[in-house]
């Protein structure tokens, strides 16, 4: 098992349906993981005060963005044996309601493990990587969620 | 004194009204965030920590030439 | 919450990139569910005796699978109240190993049980589904796995 | 005497040979059950269970006219 075989991206605007298949399908050559699990993460129109959400606008501190990712790697390849792979898109910019911010998939060559630990790494993700959010509400206003 | 890189993210960019500056600093991260607040009053009720060269710090750190310090605000990523 | 966004495709061969895009974004004008999580079952070249598998072949009793997916489903919608949908694709026929012979996504609005729901509803379809597959290995030899 | 459908899914069917057959079956699935150990006796060392009109079951059952009945070898999906 390849501890090292984990990436990040970040992704100039929504994360379209190309990115997902290379991501799902540049593997297929490897015949040995028949487990992936993926989290998928959409922007919701929720319906805000004053009004719902058109979009949001994602910011990143890219370098530390690639730092961090690879001490959630370590921690999660030390935690979860059976996983052989990790992979994340994660969009910056403008990403409208109803589009793709982010992507996590895991890899296993069994599913043993795998849903624990793609449930752990959008945790992690969540509340370690240094990126930022701002909703455009539809009437022109914006607010940072933090 | 360490001339260093400031960089602002999040909401702290707009106190600021910048992404990042050049600046002369004094030695300590203690007494940088006490220019901050002087320079920046609307910091005092912002919340964020500091990194320095990509590594979150938690209590003071010395600075040196050429280090890169930022102004994290809470993580919302997903 | 609509408790009947359930559905369950039997697809000849494998699964492919357009089957599993059309999937995740025929969706994308529902701005509602935040959270899509996915499990992807590949065939795995498994080194056997006499020979590594080179494919496996799936089949099912479809119109058995149909009342089972809808009973799973209830189940799956009683216990996870914040469940919003259930997708499966399931191949049947000849897969070869690297290919895709299992879809399964589940939505949410927010990421809430929603992988607890993945994993329960992979793990039912593999107790209950009707569905049997054959490996074939490389030397011409095949064998049903039971 | 119930005309019914024999449908033999998996490993099943390379006992039998056959996808599926028409029958005239006795009046309970164990009867049928029966018979079919007597035609097929390489069922006897096979493990499946019965469904009739595409539910499983566990125990005897009535047959009746225009029933699917299927011999379920142990499922292997996903």
């Amino acid at each position: 098992m390849n501890k090292m075989n984990q990436t990040i991206k970040l992704i100039d605007g929504p994360i379209g349906n190309e990115a997902i298949n290379t991501e799902i399908f540049q593997t297929s050559e490897d015949t040995q993981n028949g487990a992936y699990a993926l989290f998928i993460g959409r922007v919701r129109a929720d319906d805000e005060e004053p009004s719902p959400v058109e979009a949001i606008e994602y910011s990143a501190y890219p370098e530390m963005v690639a730092i961090v990712m690879g001490e959630l790697s370590e921690e999660l390849f030390g935690h979860y044996s059976h996983l052989t792979g990790l992979r994340v898109l994660h969009s910056t910019g403008r990403v409208r309601a109803g589009e793709v911010s982010l992507l996590v998939m895991v890899t296993g060559r069994h599913r043993t493990q795998i849903f624990e630990a793609l449930s752990s790494c959008v945790e992690l993700i969540k509340d370690r990587l240094p990126v930022w959010k701002k909703e455009l509400l539809a009437d022109g206003s914006s607010r940072w969620i933090e | 004194m360490p001339k260093v890189t400031l960089l602002y993210f999040g909401s702290i960019r707009d106190i600021t009204g910048l992404a990042s500056e050049q600046t002369v600093a004094p030695a300590t991260l203690e007494a940088l965030h006490q220019e901050l607040l002087l320079h920046y009053p609307s910091l005092q009720s912002a919340h964020y920590r500091y990194s320095v060269n990509e590594t979150l710090i938690t209590g003071d750190h010395q600075l040196a030439d050429g280090d890169v310090i930022a102004l994290l605000p809470p993580f919302a990523g997903g």
